[in-house]
Protein backbone atom coordinates (compact mmCIF):
# COMPACT_ATOMS: atom_id res chain seq x y z
CA UNK A 1 0.00 0.00 0.00
CA UNK A 2 3.05 2.21 0.79
CA UNK A 3 4.08 1.99 -2.63
CA UNK A 4 0.89 2.81 -4.38
CA UNK A 5 1.16 5.94 -2.25
CA UNK A 6 4.40 6.54 -3.14
CA UNK A 7 3.52 5.88 -7.02
CA UNK A 8 0.50 8.35 -6.76
CA UNK A 9 2.80 11.46 -4.93
CA UNK A 10 5.30 10.69 -7.99
CA UNK A 11 2.59 11.25 -10.52
CA UNK A 12 1.39 14.17 -8.90
CA UNK A 13 5.36 15.87 -9.37
CA UNK A 14 4.98 14.41 -12.69
CA UNK A 15 2.23 16.79 -13.59
CA UNK A 16 3.92 19.71 -12.05
CA UNK A 17 6.84 18.97 -14.51
CA UNK A 18 4.88 18.41 -17.29
CA UNK A 19 3.62 21.68 -16.76
CA UNK A 20 6.05 23.00 -17.09
CA UNK A 21 7.38 20.91 -20.11
CA UNK A 22 4.54 22.42 -21.57
CA UNK A 23 4.38 25.81 -21.03
CA UNK A 24 8.20 26.63 -20.62
CA UNK A 25 8.90 30.22 -22.31
CA UNK A 26 12.37 29.16 -23.50
CA UNK A 27 14.01 25.53 -24.94
CA UNK A 28 15.77 25.06 -21.96
CA UNK A 29 13.26 24.96 -19.84
CA UNK A 30 12.05 22.35 -21.79
CA UNK A 31 15.02 20.62 -22.19
CA UNK A 32 15.60 20.56 -17.63
CA UNK A 33 11.86 19.95 -17.58
CA UNK A 34 12.20 16.79 -19.76
CA UNK A 35 15.63 15.53 -18.37
CA UNK A 36 13.69 15.60 -14.61
CA UNK A 37 10.87 13.40 -15.66
CA UNK A 38 13.47 11.13 -17.09
CA UNK A 39 14.51 10.83 -13.50
CA UNK A 40 11.66 10.28 -11.98
CA UNK A 41 10.64 8.04 -14.40
CA UNK A 42 13.46 5.99 -13.22
CA UNK A 43 12.33 6.45 -9.87
CA UNK A 44 8.94 5.16 -10.55
CA UNK A 45 9.96 2.41 -12.55
CA UNK A 46 11.60 0.59 -10.13
CA UNK A 47 8.97 1.95 -7.11
CA UNK A 48 6.83 -0.15 -9.77
CA UNK A 49 8.84 -3.13 -9.34
CA UNK A 50 8.76 -2.80 -5.45
CA UNK A 51 4.80 -2.47 -5.69
CA UNK A 52 4.25 -5.52 -8.22
CA UNK A 53 6.52 -7.53 -5.47
CA UNK A 54 9.10 -8.72 -8.51
CA UNK A 55 11.73 -6.01 -7.98
CA UNK A 56 13.42 -8.17 -10.72
CA UNK A 57 12.86 -5.49 -13.37
CA UNK A 58 15.33 -2.45 -12.41
CA UNK A 59 17.09 -3.35 -14.81
CA UNK A 60 14.72 -0.94 -17.04
CA UNK A 61 15.33 1.58 -15.04
CA UNK A 62 19.68 1.51 -14.85
CA UNK A 63 18.67 1.40 -19.10
CA UNK A 64 16.41 4.14 -18.96
CA UNK A 65 18.77 6.28 -17.16
CA UNK A 66 21.48 5.46 -19.09
CA UNK A 67 19.07 6.91 -22.17
CA UNK A 68 18.25 9.41 -20.42
CA UNK A 69 21.56 11.29 -20.02
CA UNK A 70 22.63 10.36 -23.72
CA UNK A 71 19.05 11.76 -25.15
CA UNK A 72 19.17 15.23 -22.70
CA UNK A 73 23.16 15.63 -24.30
CA UNK A 74 22.18 14.58 -27.71
CA UNK A 75 19.17 17.43 -27.37
CA UNK A 76 21.35 20.56 -26.06
CA UNK A 77 24.30 19.09 -28.66
CA UNK A 78 22.16 19.45 -31.87
CA UNK A 79 20.64 23.00 -30.20
CA UNK A 80 24.04 24.41 -29.71
CA UNK A 81 25.82 22.90 -33.57
CA UNK A 82 22.63 22.41 -35.58
CA UNK A 83 24.22 19.15 -36.07
CA UNK A 84 25.01 16.10 -34.57
CA UNK A 85 28.20 14.78 -36.16
CA UNK A 86 31.41 15.74 -35.97
CA UNK A 87 31.75 16.96 -39.69
CA UNK B 1 -7.56 -4.66 -9.27
CA UNK B 2 -9.01 -1.51 -8.73
CA UNK B 3 -5.83 0.15 -8.37
CA UNK B 4 -3.95 -1.61 -11.01
CA UNK B 5 -6.92 -0.35 -13.57
CA UNK B 6 -6.20 3.54 -11.64
CA UNK B 7 -2.91 3.36 -12.41
CA UNK B 8 -3.09 2.02 -16.05
CA UNK B 9 -5.85 5.43 -16.50
CA UNK B 10 -3.36 7.68 -15.00
CA UNK B 11 -0.73 6.53 -17.24
CA UNK B 12 -2.78 6.74 -20.01
CA UNK B 13 -4.73 9.89 -19.69
CA UNK B 14 -0.87 11.48 -19.80
CA UNK B 15 0.17 9.74 -23.08
CA UNK B 16 -3.12 11.49 -24.39
CA UNK B 17 -2.26 14.90 -22.85
CA UNK B 18 1.34 14.35 -24.38
CA UNK B 19 -0.19 12.72 -27.87
CA UNK B 20 -2.62 16.03 -27.86
CA UNK B 21 0.41 18.56 -27.59
CA UNK B 22 2.34 16.61 -29.94
CA UNK B 23 -0.20 16.90 -32.67
CA UNK B 24 -0.34 21.11 -31.41
CA UNK B 25 2.99 21.96 -31.37
CA UNK B 26 4.60 23.37 -34.82
CA UNK B 27 8.85 23.64 -33.59
CA UNK B 28 10.14 20.37 -34.72
CA UNK B 29 12.41 19.77 -31.96
CA UNK B 30 9.75 20.07 -28.71
CA UNK B 31 7.87 17.49 -30.96
CA UNK B 32 11.13 15.05 -30.58
CA UNK B 33 11.37 16.07 -26.80
CA UNK B 34 7.47 15.22 -26.28
CA UNK B 35 7.82 12.54 -28.48
CA UNK B 36 10.70 10.84 -26.05
CA UNK B 37 8.77 11.98 -23.16
CA UNK B 38 5.85 9.81 -24.12
CA UNK B 39 7.61 6.61 -25.14
CA UNK B 40 9.02 6.95 -21.66
CA UNK B 41 5.18 6.67 -20.24
CA UNK B 42 4.96 3.77 -22.56
CA UNK B 43 7.67 1.93 -21.06
CA UNK B 44 6.10 2.50 -17.60
CA UNK B 45 2.38 1.56 -18.96
CA UNK B 46 4.37 -1.68 -20.75
CA UNK B 47 5.87 -2.72 -16.91
CA UNK B 48 2.69 -2.18 -15.53
CA UNK B 49 0.92 -4.91 -18.03
CA UNK B 50 4.00 -6.99 -16.94
CA UNK B 51 5.07 -7.10 -20.29
CA UNK B 52 8.79 -6.56 -19.20
CA UNK B 53 11.02 -7.63 -22.45
CA UNK B 54 8.91 -5.00 -24.66
CA UNK B 55 9.10 -2.23 -22.10
CA UNK B 56 12.79 -2.79 -22.09
CA UNK B 57 12.94 -2.42 -26.09
CA UNK B 58 10.52 0.60 -25.90
CA UNK B 59 12.95 2.60 -23.39
CA UNK B 60 16.20 1.86 -25.32
CA UNK B 61 14.64 1.84 -28.91
CA UNK B 62 11.47 4.33 -28.44
CA UNK B 63 13.16 6.41 -26.12
CA UNK B 64 16.60 6.38 -26.53
CA UNK B 65 17.91 5.71 -30.35
CA UNK B 66 14.89 6.93 -32.37
CA UNK B 67 15.16 10.27 -30.34
CA UNK B 68 18.56 10.60 -31.39
CA UNK B 69 18.05 9.54 -34.98
CA UNK B 70 15.29 12.01 -34.98
CA UNK B 71 17.46 14.55 -33.97
CA UNK B 72 20.10 13.28 -36.20
CA UNK B 73 17.63 13.89 -38.89
CA UNK B 74 15.98 17.11 -37.77
CA UNK B 75 19.85 18.94 -38.83
CA UNK B 76 18.74 18.32 -42.57
CA UNK B 77 15.10 19.83 -41.73
CA UNK B 78 13.52 23.46 -41.33
CA UNK B 79 13.02 24.50 -37.76
CA UNK B 80 9.58 25.17 -38.35
CA UNK B 81 7.12 23.27 -39.53
CA UNK B 82 4.98 24.64 -42.32
CA UNK B 83 1.31 24.88 -41.86
CA UNK B 84 -0.65 23.20 -44.42
CA UNK B 85 -3.74 24.81 -46.06
CA UNK B 86 -7.05 22.38 -46.37
CA UNK B 87 -6.77 20.40 -49.70
CA UNK B 88 -10.08 18.88 -51.61
CA UNK B 89 -7.97 15.52 -51.91
CA UNK B 90 -7.71 14.93 -48.19
CA UNK B 91 -11.82 14.10 -48.15
CA UNK B 92 -11.34 11.24 -50.40
CA UNK B 93 -7.82 9.84 -48.13
CA UNK B 94 -9.91 10.68 -45.27
CA UNK B 95 -12.57 8.45 -46.34
CA UNK B 96 -10.55 5.66 -47.69
CA UNK B 97 -8.86 5.50 -44.16
CA UNK B 98 -12.11 5.41 -41.97
CA UNK B 99 -13.13 2.82 -44.36
CA UNK B 100 -10.55 0.87 -44.15
CA UNK B 101 -10.20 1.31 -40.82
CA UNK B 102 -13.98 0.29 -39.80
CA UNK B 103 -13.55 -2.83 -41.70
CA UNK B 104 -10.68 -3.85 -39.58
CA UNK B 105 -12.28 -3.37 -36.64
CA UNK B 106 -14.70 -5.45 -37.66
CA UNK B 107 -13.00 -8.36 -38.68
CA UNK B 108 -11.62 -8.10 -35.46
CA UNK B 109 -14.69 -9.64 -34.10
CA UNK B 110 -14.06 -12.81 -35.58
CA UNK B 111 -10.66 -13.49 -33.44
CA UNK B 112 -10.72 -14.99 -30.01
CA UNK B 113 -11.04 -13.00 -27.02
CA UNK B 114 -7.75 -12.09 -25.81
CA UNK B 115 -6.08 -13.50 -22.77
CA UNK B 116 -8.72 -16.61 -22.85
CA UNK B 117 -7.36 -19.83 -21.77
CA UNK B 118 -9.32 -21.70 -23.77
CA UNK B 119 -7.40 -19.71 -27.28
CA UNK B 120 -5.68 -22.44 -29.36
CA UNK B 121 -3.13 -20.62 -28.52
CA UNK B 122 -2.42 -21.58 -25.36
CA UNK B 123 -3.41 -25.32 -25.37
CA UNK B 124 -0.24 -26.52 -27.48
CA UNK B 125 3.37 -25.65 -27.29
CA UNK B 126 3.88 -22.79 -25.03
CA UNK B 127 3.64 -24.68 -21.69
CA UNK B 128 6.16 -26.73 -23.29
CA UNK B 129 8.22 -23.92 -24.17
CA UNK B 130 7.43 -22.43 -20.81
CA UNK B 131 9.04 -25.33 -18.93
CA UNK B 132 11.43 -26.92 -21.42
CA UNK B 133 13.10 -23.95 -22.55
CA UNK B 134 15.67 -23.10 -19.95
CA UNK B 135 16.50 -27.01 -19.69
CA UNK B 136 16.37 -27.44 -23.31
CA UNK B 137 19.04 -24.39 -24.15
CA UNK B 138 20.18 -22.99 -20.64
CA UNK B 139 19.56 -19.43 -21.60
CA UNK B 140 16.96 -17.79 -18.67
CA UNK B 141 14.96 -15.52 -20.74
CA UNK B 142 12.10 -17.45 -22.14
CA UNK B 143 11.48 -14.79 -25.17
CA UNK B 144 14.95 -14.85 -25.94
CA UNK B 145 15.38 -18.23 -26.22
CA UNK B 146 12.45 -18.73 -28.31
CA UNK B 147 13.27 -16.32 -30.95
CA UNK B 148 16.80 -17.00 -31.06
CA UNK B 149 16.66 -21.21 -30.74
CA UNK B 150 13.19 -22.42 -31.30
CA UNK B 151 12.06 -20.26 -34.10
CA UNK B 152 15.89 -20.44 -35.35
CA UNK B 153 14.21 -22.14 -38.54
CA UNK B 154 11.80 -20.53 -39.31
CA UNK B 155 13.29 -17.12 -38.67
CA UNK B 156 15.81 -18.02 -40.85
CA UNK B 157 15.52 -15.30 -43.10
CA UNK B 158 15.48 -12.75 -40.32
CA UNK B 159 18.79 -14.58 -38.76
CA UNK B 160 20.16 -13.31 -42.37
CA UNK B 161 18.68 -10.16 -42.10
CA UNK B 162 20.81 -9.35 -38.55
CA UNK B 163 23.95 -11.01 -39.63
CA UNK B 164 23.78 -8.61 -42.89
CA UNK B 165 23.40 -5.91 -40.85
CA UNK B 166 25.70 -6.57 -38.21
CA UNK B 167 28.37 -7.37 -41.43
CA UNK B 168 27.32 -3.67 -42.32
CA UNK B 169 28.24 -2.34 -39.08
CA UNK B 170 32.00 -3.63 -39.22
CA UNK B 171 31.89 -2.33 -42.67
CA UNK B 172 30.92 1.09 -41.73
CA UNK B 173 33.13 0.80 -38.66
CA UNK B 174 36.41 -0.70 -40.35
CA UNK B 175 38.47 2.14 -41.11
CA UNK B 176 39.94 1.47 -44.53
CA UNK B 177 42.58 4.08 -44.95
CA UNK B 178 43.38 4.31 -41.28
CA UNK B 179 47.16 2.98 -41.52
CA UNK B 180 47.80 6.06 -44.40
CA UNK B 181 45.75 8.49 -42.39
CA UNK B 182 47.78 7.98 -39.30
CA UNK B 183 50.49 7.87 -40.89
CA UNK B 184 50.17 10.96 -42.94
CA UNK B 185 49.13 12.62 -39.06
CA UNK B 186 52.25 11.68 -37.73
CA UNK B 187 54.30 12.78 -40.34
CA UNK B 188 52.13 16.24 -39.61
CA UNK B 189 52.66 16.06 -35.77
CA UNK B 190 56.44 15.35 -36.44
CA UNK B 191 56.64 18.33 -38.81
CA UNK B 192 55.42 20.90 -36.29
CA UNK C 1 12.40 -6.25 16.81
CA UNK C 2 15.00 -5.15 13.92
CA UNK C 3 12.52 -5.69 10.89
CA UNK C 4 10.35 -3.26 12.75
CA UNK C 5 12.83 -1.05 12.77
CA UNK C 6 14.17 -1.18 9.37
CA UNK C 7 10.97 -0.68 7.96
CA UNK C 8 10.11 2.12 9.68
CA UNK C 9 13.49 3.78 8.72
CA UNK C 10 12.70 2.84 5.19
CA UNK C 11 9.00 4.67 5.28
CA UNK C 12 10.55 7.79 6.81
CA UNK C 13 12.97 7.84 4.17
CA UNK C 14 11.13 7.13 1.42
CA UNK C 15 8.50 9.94 2.43
CA UNK C 16 11.79 12.24 2.97
CA UNK C 17 12.68 11.32 -0.92
CA UNK C 18 9.00 11.88 -1.95
CA UNK C 19 9.12 15.52 0.03
CA UNK C 20 12.17 16.48 -2.00
CA UNK C 21 10.75 15.86 -4.92
CA UNK C 22 7.56 17.65 -4.64
CA UNK C 23 9.72 20.77 -3.24
CA UNK C 24 12.03 20.10 -6.35
CA UNK C 25 8.96 20.01 -8.63
CA UNK C 26 7.05 22.97 -7.08
CA UNK C 27 10.49 24.70 -7.44
CA UNK C 28 10.62 24.27 -11.49
CA UNK C 29 7.59 24.96 -11.75
CA UNK C 30 7.68 28.42 -9.94
CA UNK C 31 11.37 29.63 -10.18
CA UNK C 32 11.68 33.04 -12.12
CA UNK C 33 14.29 31.53 -14.92
CA UNK C 34 16.50 28.85 -16.13
CA UNK C 35 19.22 29.68 -13.86
CA UNK C 36 17.45 29.15 -11.11
CA UNK C 37 15.08 26.15 -12.05
CA UNK C 38 18.38 24.21 -12.60
CA UNK C 39 18.74 24.32 -8.51
CA UNK C 40 15.22 22.69 -8.31
CA UNK C 41 15.86 20.17 -10.63
CA UNK C 42 19.26 19.44 -8.97
CA UNK C 43 17.33 18.86 -5.46
CA UNK C 44 15.56 16.56 -7.71
CA UNK C 45 18.43 14.65 -8.74
CA UNK C 46 20.38 14.53 -5.70
CA UNK C 47 18.49 14.42 -2.54
CA UNK C 48 14.98 12.58 -3.53
CA UNK C 49 16.72 9.90 -5.60
CA UNK C 50 19.27 9.16 -2.98
CA UNK C 51 16.38 9.42 0.29
CA UNK C 52 14.07 7.07 -2.21
CA UNK C 53 16.49 4.42 -3.03
CA UNK C 54 17.90 4.55 0.35
CA UNK C 55 14.28 3.82 1.18
CA UNK C 56 14.11 0.70 -1.34
CA UNK C 57 17.52 -0.63 -0.56
CA UNK C 58 16.52 -1.07 3.50
CA UNK C 59 13.41 -2.56 1.84
CA UNK C 60 15.32 -5.01 -0.45
CA UNK C 61 17.82 -6.37 1.71
CA UNK C 62 20.97 -7.57 1.08
CA UNK C 63 20.54 -8.76 -2.51
CA UNK C 64 21.63 -8.21 -6.07
CA UNK C 65 18.60 -5.17 -6.15
CA UNK C 66 20.06 -3.48 -3.42
CA UNK C 67 23.41 -3.65 -5.68
CA UNK C 68 21.71 -2.24 -8.71
CA UNK C 69 19.60 0.50 -6.92
CA UNK C 70 23.03 1.94 -5.65
CA UNK C 71 24.03 1.76 -8.95
CA UNK C 72 21.28 3.83 -10.35
CA UNK C 73 21.74 6.32 -7.27
CA UNK C 74 25.84 6.58 -8.33
CA UNK C 75 24.74 6.90 -12.11
CA UNK C 76 22.33 9.54 -11.63
CA UNK C 77 24.34 11.22 -8.78
CA UNK C 78 27.16 11.36 -11.84
CA UNK C 79 25.62 12.48 -14.53
CA UNK C 80 23.22 14.97 -13.19
CA UNK C 81 25.45 18.22 -12.62
CA UNK C 82 26.91 17.29 -16.15
CA UNK C 83 23.70 18.15 -17.66
CA UNK C 84 22.86 21.12 -15.26
CA UNK C 85 26.11 22.42 -16.74
CA UNK C 86 25.76 22.04 -20.34
CA UNK C 87 21.94 23.62 -20.13
CA UNK C 88 23.08 26.47 -18.15
CA UNK C 89 26.42 26.43 -19.91
CA UNK C 90 24.36 26.81 -23.28
CA UNK C 91 21.67 29.11 -22.08
CA UNK C 92 24.50 31.15 -21.07
CA UNK C 93 26.23 30.92 -25.05
CA UNK C 94 23.18 32.05 -26.42
CA UNK C 95 22.79 35.07 -24.92
CA UNK C 96 20.21 34.65 -21.97
CA UNK C 97 20.81 36.71 -19.14
CA UNK C 98 19.83 35.26 -15.65
CA UNK C 99 17.58 37.88 -13.38
CA UNK C 100 19.98 38.85 -10.77
CA UNK C 101 19.60 40.60 -7.97
CA UNK C 102 20.78 44.36 -9.02
CA UNK C 103 17.79 44.08 -11.87
CA UNK C 104 15.27 43.30 -9.53
CA UNK C 105 13.36 40.04 -9.57
CA UNK C 106 10.24 39.64 -11.87
CA UNK C 107 8.20 36.16 -11.97
CA UNK D 1 49.23 -1.79 -24.96
CA UNK D 2 48.03 -3.87 -22.13
CA UNK D 3 48.92 -1.66 -19.20
CA UNK D 4 47.59 -1.11 -15.25
CA UNK D 5 44.80 0.89 -16.10
CA UNK D 6 43.44 -1.58 -19.13
CA UNK D 7 43.48 -4.72 -16.46
CA UNK D 8 41.66 -2.11 -14.09
CA UNK D 9 39.08 -1.14 -16.81
CA UNK D 10 38.32 -4.58 -17.18
CA UNK D 11 37.56 -5.71 -13.94
CA UNK D 12 35.51 -2.51 -13.25
CA UNK D 13 33.21 -3.74 -16.84
CA UNK D 14 32.96 -7.31 -15.59
CA UNK D 15 32.03 -6.58 -12.12
CA UNK D 16 29.52 -4.39 -13.67
CA UNK D 17 28.63 -7.30 -16.03
CA UNK D 18 28.14 -9.70 -13.38
CA UNK D 19 25.78 -7.03 -11.45
CA UNK D 20 23.32 -6.77 -14.17
CA UNK D 21 23.65 -10.19 -15.08
CA UNK D 22 22.09 -12.59 -11.74
CA UNK D 23 23.23 -15.93 -14.14
CA UNK D 24 26.09 -17.29 -13.15
CA UNK D 25 26.30 -20.57 -15.44
CA UNK D 26 29.38 -20.94 -17.56
CA UNK D 27 28.06 -20.16 -21.30
CA UNK D 28 26.76 -17.26 -20.08
CA UNK D 29 29.49 -15.89 -17.43
CA UNK D 30 32.02 -16.82 -20.72
CA UNK D 31 29.68 -14.46 -22.90
CA UNK D 32 29.70 -11.87 -20.51
CA UNK D 33 33.92 -11.94 -20.20
CA UNK D 34 34.22 -12.22 -24.17
CA UNK D 35 32.15 -8.91 -24.29
CA UNK D 36 33.87 -6.82 -21.68
CA UNK D 37 37.34 -8.40 -23.33
CA UNK D 38 36.16 -6.68 -26.66
CA UNK D 39 34.70 -2.90 -24.71
CA UNK D 40 38.21 -3.10 -23.53
CA UNK D 41 40.06 -3.73 -27.06
CA UNK D 42 37.50 -1.11 -28.48
CA UNK D 43 38.72 1.43 -25.43
CA UNK D 44 42.78 0.53 -26.25
CA UNK D 45 41.67 1.00 -30.06
CA UNK D 46 40.26 4.35 -29.50
CA UNK D 47 42.93 5.64 -27.43
CA UNK D 48 40.91 7.51 -24.70
CA UNK D 49 42.30 5.16 -21.63
CA UNK D 50 43.84 7.84 -20.20
CA UNK D 51 43.68 9.78 -16.82
CA UNK D 52 40.56 11.65 -18.14
CA UNK D 53 38.82 8.52 -18.23
CA UNK D 54 40.36 6.44 -14.93
CA UNK D 55 41.53 9.01 -12.69
CA UNK D 56 43.23 6.25 -10.95
CA UNK D 57 44.76 9.14 -8.48
CA UNK D 58 42.05 9.99 -7.19
CA UNK D 59 40.89 6.82 -5.54
CA UNK D 60 42.82 6.90 -2.47
CA UNK D 61 41.14 9.97 -0.95
CA UNK D 62 37.71 9.35 -2.89
CA UNK D 63 35.73 8.42 0.06
CA UNK D 64 36.31 10.63 2.44
CA UNK D 65 36.02 13.53 -0.23
CA UNK D 66 32.19 11.84 -0.63
CA UNK D 67 31.35 11.64 2.81
CA UNK D 68 32.25 15.27 3.15
CA UNK D 69 30.14 16.00 -0.41
CA UNK D 70 27.51 14.28 0.90
CA UNK D 71 27.20 16.21 4.26
CA UNK D 72 27.30 19.49 2.58
CA UNK D 73 24.33 18.32 -0.65
CA UNK D 74 22.56 17.55 2.43
CA UNK D 75 22.77 20.99 3.91
CA UNK D 76 22.37 22.48 0.66
CA UNK D 77 19.42 20.64 -0.33
CA UNK D 78 17.58 21.79 3.10
CA UNK D 79 18.32 25.69 2.41
CA UNK D 80 17.27 25.61 -1.18
CA UNK D 81 14.19 23.37 0.07
CA UNK D 82 13.48 26.58 2.17
CA UNK D 83 14.43 28.90 0.01
CA UNK D 84 11.69 27.83 -2.57
CA UNK D 85 9.03 27.31 0.19
CA UNK D 86 9.40 30.78 1.46
CA UNK D 87 10.44 32.27 -2.12
CA UNK D 88 12.72 34.59 -0.38
CA UNK D 89 15.21 33.76 -3.73
CA UNK D 90 17.64 36.17 -4.87
CA UNK D 91 20.18 35.15 -7.38
CA UNK D 92 23.30 36.67 -8.54
CA UNK D 93 26.03 35.87 -10.75
CA UNK D 94 29.36 35.91 -9.70
CA UNK D 95 33.00 34.38 -10.68
CA UNK D 96 35.17 32.47 -8.78
CA UNK D 97 39.31 31.29 -9.59
CA UNK D 98 39.94 27.69 -8.60
CA UNK D 99 43.06 26.17 -7.44
CA UNK D 100 43.66 22.62 -9.25
CA UNK D 101 46.43 22.14 -11.57
CA UNK D 102 44.74 19.11 -13.88
CA UNK D 103 41.91 19.42 -16.18
CA UNK D 104 40.68 16.67 -13.97
CA UNK D 105 40.57 18.09 -10.61
CA UNK D 106 39.16 21.09 -12.11
CA UNK D 107 36.21 18.92 -13.58
CA UNK D 108 35.87 17.84 -10.17
CA UNK D 109 35.50 21.18 -8.67
CA UNK D 110 32.75 22.19 -11.10
CA UNK D 111 30.85 19.41 -10.85
CA UNK D 112 30.71 19.55 -7.45
CA UNK D 113 29.55 23.25 -7.40
CA UNK D 114 27.06 22.14 -9.73
CA UNK D 115 26.10 19.08 -7.23
CA UNK D 116 25.16 21.31 -4.65
CA UNK D 117 22.04 22.22 -5.11
CA UNK D 118 21.77 26.46 -4.79
CA UNK D 119 24.48 27.08 -6.99
CA UNK D 120 25.57 26.01 -10.91
CA UNK D 121 28.53 26.70 -12.62
CA UNK D 122 27.36 28.22 -15.69
CA UNK D 123 30.86 28.82 -17.67
CA UNK D 124 34.34 27.99 -17.73
CA UNK D 125 37.22 29.88 -18.94
CA UNK D 126 40.96 28.16 -18.27
CA UNK D 127 40.46 28.57 -14.13
CA UNK D 128 37.89 31.31 -14.03
CA UNK D 129 34.32 29.96 -12.78
CA UNK D 130 31.16 31.84 -13.76
CA UNK D 131 28.69 30.56 -10.90
CA UNK D 132 25.21 31.18 -10.29
CA UNK D 133 23.56 31.08 -7.07
CA UNK D 134 20.16 30.72 -5.56
CA UNK D 135 20.96 33.85 -2.90
CA UNK D 136 23.57 35.12 -1.18
CA UNK D 137 24.46 33.02 1.42
CA UNK D 138 24.58 30.35 -1.27
CA UNK D 139 26.99 32.70 -3.08
CA UNK D 140 29.33 33.42 0.10
CA UNK D 141 29.34 29.59 0.46
CA UNK D 142 31.59 29.48 -2.82
CA UNK D 143 33.78 32.59 -2.29
CA UNK D 144 34.94 31.55 1.30
CA UNK D 145 36.53 28.36 -1.11
CA UNK D 146 36.52 25.35 1.18
CA UNK D 147 35.45 22.91 -1.85
CA UNK D 148 38.52 24.26 -3.57
CA UNK D 149 40.36 23.35 -0.93
CA UNK D 150 38.38 20.01 -0.52
CA UNK D 151 39.31 19.34 -4.31
CA UNK D 152 42.81 20.37 -4.14
CA UNK D 153 43.69 17.81 -1.38
CA UNK D 154 41.68 15.22 -3.29
CA UNK D 155 43.76 15.90 -6.37
CA UNK D 156 46.87 15.21 -4.29
CA UNK D 157 46.32 12.10 -3.42
CA UNK D 158 49.14 10.59 -4.96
Amino acid sequence: MMFLAILFSISVCFLLILIRLIAGKTTYDRILAANSIGTIVVLAISIHGFYMGRPEFIDISIVYALINFIGTVAVLKLFDKGKLGDK
Amino acid sequence: MITEIIINAFLVSFMLVIALFIVNTRKVIFTILLAGTYSLVAALMFVSLDAVDVAFTEASVGAGISTILFLAALSFLPKEEVQESFNKNDIFALSICLLIGGLLIWASYDLPMVGNENNPVHQHLVSDFIEGSKNHIGIPNVVTAILASYRGYDTFGETIVIYTAGLAVFILLYNRTSKETNKSVKNEISKK
Amino acid sequence: MIDSIINYSSIASLILGILFILIGSIGILRLPDVFSRIHASGMIDTAGTAFIILGMCLQSGISLITAKLIFIGIFIFFTSPITGHVTANLARKKGLKPITNNKGKTL
Amino acid sequence: MINFKSIILFFLLLGFWLLMSGHYSILITSLGIISCALCVYLTIKANILDNEMLPLYFFPRLLQYTLWLIKEILISNIETAKVILFKTEDPELFTVKSSQASNEGKVTYANSITLTPGTVTTQINENVFEVHALTKSFGDDVRSSQMDKMVSWLEKGK
